[in-house]
């Protein structure tokens, strides 16, 4: 296992104390559970508190976005595990500025149940919850089974946006039919070149041949929609970018955000070769280009591989995605 | 015939946990097939935060008791299965009611709020290749009538047979939903560990006498 | 080979293509060779210019550090190979407005002689021209013979330093020596877990087995200090902070800063359980930690690894290092 | 004995090509023990980038001739040999001077002065296990006394001499200087191409008459 740490049950303990330490300005540990991150300011009293939990292993994601304009607060679960309901309330409470917490995460079971129940047991302090589900991966269920589709990068943007309408003190109903905008707009798609290792597994997830990789593959290593001989960059790109248009077709006039995102060992050296064909097949059809974000957003430890997120935007869209955000690995503005 | 009193609940509590001690790595295996090979560490971590819930209550009802249950086994899970039996012991608990002890004939309706409450959890249908289709049948026994001895096996072989049965069926929630007919020939883990909760928890509805 | 590529030949210029596709706003491609990035938005007439170049592979070094504060210029070779003495003239050109400019770069023989015979070329434009090495690398060479050390991630620190110099309107000569202070008060020892592919070698580096890690490997894949079986965490970052602080000693009421750098695949999650030893050191020894940098700062592609770099601040250094800075990978201020 | 023309210099930019496009593999083999396995590719691009420059010039001086060759190895070369090749074809121009043509025994000088500005861009000594430790002892034999063919090949020779000679040095310049002991056994890569560079141009610096 080529990996450094010490003990794998102290993996995400130990990530989470360097984190705070290496940027207190940022992050602090909230409660006693020693898996819920809060802002190192809390937000403004009366702001809507934004939520997000799911397991470790993904950073920026989920984490590394607490930050002014993006998240309040977040649960953290062992690695691709999902944190406990008691976590994610108590992510809650620390996110919560009196003005109720919208939950906004990635649809896999395990953390939709917890966040559900969370929700029961903050019922008694009182605070109000909406949530939003991020379903953005087009690989995992067909177009009629959006509601079955799992949560990848795209909640990259949601954060981003919910963030942003929080920050500009809209209230709760507000802040989460604007999540649930940005997640409609949203879709993505990934393809693995190699897996990782889950430090309490000790062996890499999946296997996969030297010169293969799987399209459609999700972070976790669920099953894809082909396996096959590595392609060259461009088709990859191609076909990425036709499963992405086929699902949510973009055309003249229309301006979108991409996110081109490694998975973690692909080096940024190779999203810039595939950045040039995203770029000239939505220019192509048409669109405008906004923000494009280019590098590691959402993660999967030391998984080789690339995902590309597409945002849909409007007006409204826009003007969220272009406010000011800052975390420790990101900033606009 | 005896009641079922906060004491048998302990006792119950003790034998889930030897059960799922037992049965740790065959259920971690079966759902390293279909799943990611988890599922035997939260069923013992969690029976045993249940089960250490539980004995720390000695003057409370069986409702309270289930409380703690459902708190220690979801404080103690990350997994699906968190959320899904502590609404289940939640449910139970409220069947119970805030009393210490509860005549062993309405023992069996704690099976079925237990269904109950994984079916709200889970947003679970029968047939869709989870824990709750061993539950689900357990829950319709419980129902039927007939002296308690033979209600009792009746739940304990319904929801065997309703946990062998998910071989035969395709997943459609959880991890292995995303294997569509892959799934096929391999046993659900939160089923098979559904028929052994459910054995044992007939085993303990007995009259001891 | 697990890279997601066109053809080896066209990974640079595709990758830089890309590169500047992605964020015009910071960069543009400068004269026709194709290898000489410059500002998007070219730095004050009068500011006084600063260069670096080396080979590709290495993102943010050398390229991405070209920004406001940070560099004016780079050129950038084939992946691990000097660019030509022509394309860093023009380098040099592109960099100077008027008041001379810093060549700042690592010690590699290579890109010594290139740009050494890159300011005999420009003296015909009438360019004056300094030179500043970095030699951080402790494991590259024993502390007598410190001139033949390597370059590597200690570069940041440097380009860092002298931009903010520049950027403040000093002249070539304070520039020159502030940027020779960083290079003398920096040292750096990086470890490797595996190694990478150059796309057109087409094959990894060097052979490491799955249970093995190399310490004081160079970025490269040069020969470290020993090979053995993997340790731990705090292993290897106390044996880390053993080497450096051997050669460059902390104490009480030092000023450091430290930069906790991955090579490539090794995540983030990973610097942070290294980053606990690193700053438990640091403050043990009675030192303050000022800006400490836990990320991707230089890399070898997907190479897994890390390195430690120390900076030893005075209050002159740490202005600077506290100043302004941006580009599409770093943003100070 | 008739004089070398800029004709002259252009057959031996085109044999020199021709070398070098042979000896390729090889010398990138050779490189590949104790370097990064490029040289050999180096130097052919290098070679042909300056041959092409040379003959891109048919009214040229041997110096006008020397410059552009030096200008398009550079250009053409990333690693370390283009510096030092491009500095040594800058010191052999400006020893043939602006003249279209020179006495052939004043030949020998473009070898001492080739050796001149390599020594001057890489700084090397002799003994550190570098291209310069063949052109060294060339440069030498350039400055003895005698007839012509026999100072050639004098020079020849000991570049040949000094190329085998580095395989018992230690390398303390260039990459090989990482590998202290571990270099021993191999020759240079860049000596054994100096070799062959100093081989063919004291075969057309000789009378052909
Ligand atoms: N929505 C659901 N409703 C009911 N049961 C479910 C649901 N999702 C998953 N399960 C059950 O949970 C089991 C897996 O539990 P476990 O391995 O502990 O959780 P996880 O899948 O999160 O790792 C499955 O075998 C299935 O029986
Ligand atoms: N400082 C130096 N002075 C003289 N020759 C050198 C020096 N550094 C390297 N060389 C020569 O250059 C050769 C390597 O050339 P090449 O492979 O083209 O460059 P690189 O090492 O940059 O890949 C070495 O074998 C050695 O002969
Ligand atoms: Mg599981
Ligand atoms: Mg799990
Ligand atoms: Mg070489
Ligand atoms: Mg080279």
């Amino acid at each position: 296992m080529k990996k450094i740490l010490n003990t794998p049950a102290d993996y995400v303990d130990e990530m989470l104390d360097g984190l705070v330490a290496a940027y207190p300005e940022f992050y602090r540990l909230h409660g006693d559970s020693h898996r819920v991150v809060a802002r190192a300011q809390a937000g403004r009293a009366g702001k809507v508190g934004i939520v997000s939990g799911g397991g470790s292993g993904h950073l920026p994601i989920f984490t590394g976005y607490v930050g002014t304009g993006l998240l309040d607060a977040c649960a953290i679960g062992d690695v691709f595990a999902s944190p406990s309901s008691e976590q994610m309330a108590d992510a809650i409470r620390a996110a919560d500025q009196g003005a109720g917490v919208l939950r906004l995460y990635g649809n896999y079971g395990g953390d939709v149940m917890n966040f559900d129940m969370a929700g029961d047991l903050v019922e008694f302090d009182d605070i109000r919850c909406t949530t939003v589900l991020l379903a953005d991966d087009v690989a995992s269920a067909a177009p009629e089974e959006r509601e079955k589709r799992r949560g990848v990068a795209g909640m990259v943007y949601a954060f981003k946006i919910a963030g942003a309408a929080a920050e500009a003190g809209q209230d709760l109903d507000a802040v989460t039919r604007v999540a649930q905008k940005a997640a409609d707009a949203v879709r993505s798609v990934g393809a693995a070149l190699s897996s990782c290792t889950v430090p309490q597994a000790g062996r890499p997830t999946f296997d996969i041949a030297e010169d293969e990789m799987e399209m459609g593959m999700g972070i976790h290593g669920e099953p894809g929609v082909w396996r096959n001989k590595l392609r060259p960059a461009d088709a990859i790109a191609g076909e990425m970018m036709d499963r992405l248009l086929a699902d949510m077709p973009v055309g003249q006039g229309d301006r979108v955000s991409v996110l081109v995102n490694s998975l973690g060992a692909t080096p940024p050296e190779e999203l810039y070769i595939l950045y040039r064909v995203v770029k000239a097949r939505l220019e192509g059809a048409g669109a405008s280009i906004v923000m494009p974000l280019v590098g590691r957003y959402a993660t999967s430890m030391e998984m080789a591989g690339v995902s590309f997120t597409l945002l849909k935007l409007d007006e409204e869209l826009e003007g969220l995605l272009r406010a000011p955000c800052d975390c420790a690995f990101w900033r606009v503005g | 015939m005896s009641d079922f009193t906060t004491r048998d609940l302990d006792a119950l509590f003790e034998a889930l946990v030897t059960k799922m001690a037992e049965e740790r790595d065959h259920l971690c295996r079966l759902d390293g097939v279909i799943g990611d090979a988890d599922h035997g560490i939260a069923m013992l971590q969690g029976m045993t935060a249940a089960r250490d819930a539980v004995v720390a209550l000695p003057e409370g009802t069986l409702q309270d008791k289930l409380n703690a249950a459902a708190k220690g086994f979801l404080n103690a899970v990350g997994a699906s299965s968190g959320p899904l039996y502590a609404t289940a012991f939640l449910r139970a608990g409220k069947a119970a009611g805030p009393r210490a002890a509860m005549p062993r004939e309405e023992t069996p309706a704690l099976v079925a709020a237990m269904a109950e409450g994984i079916a709200h959890r889970g947003k679970a249908q029968v047939g869709q290749k989870t824990m709750f289709d061993a539950w689900a049948p357990a829950a319709e026994a419980a129902g039927s009538d007939g002296p308690l001895p033979e209600r009792l096996s009746r739940i304990a072989r319904a929801a065997e047979a309703g946990a062998q049965g998910t071989a035969d069926l395709v997943a459609q929630l959880g991890r292995a939903a995303r294997l569509g007919d892959r799934s096929l020939g391999h046993p659900d883990p939160g089923a098979v560990s559904a028929a052994m909760i459910v054995a044992t928890m007939a085993r303990h509805f007995e009259d001891p006498a």
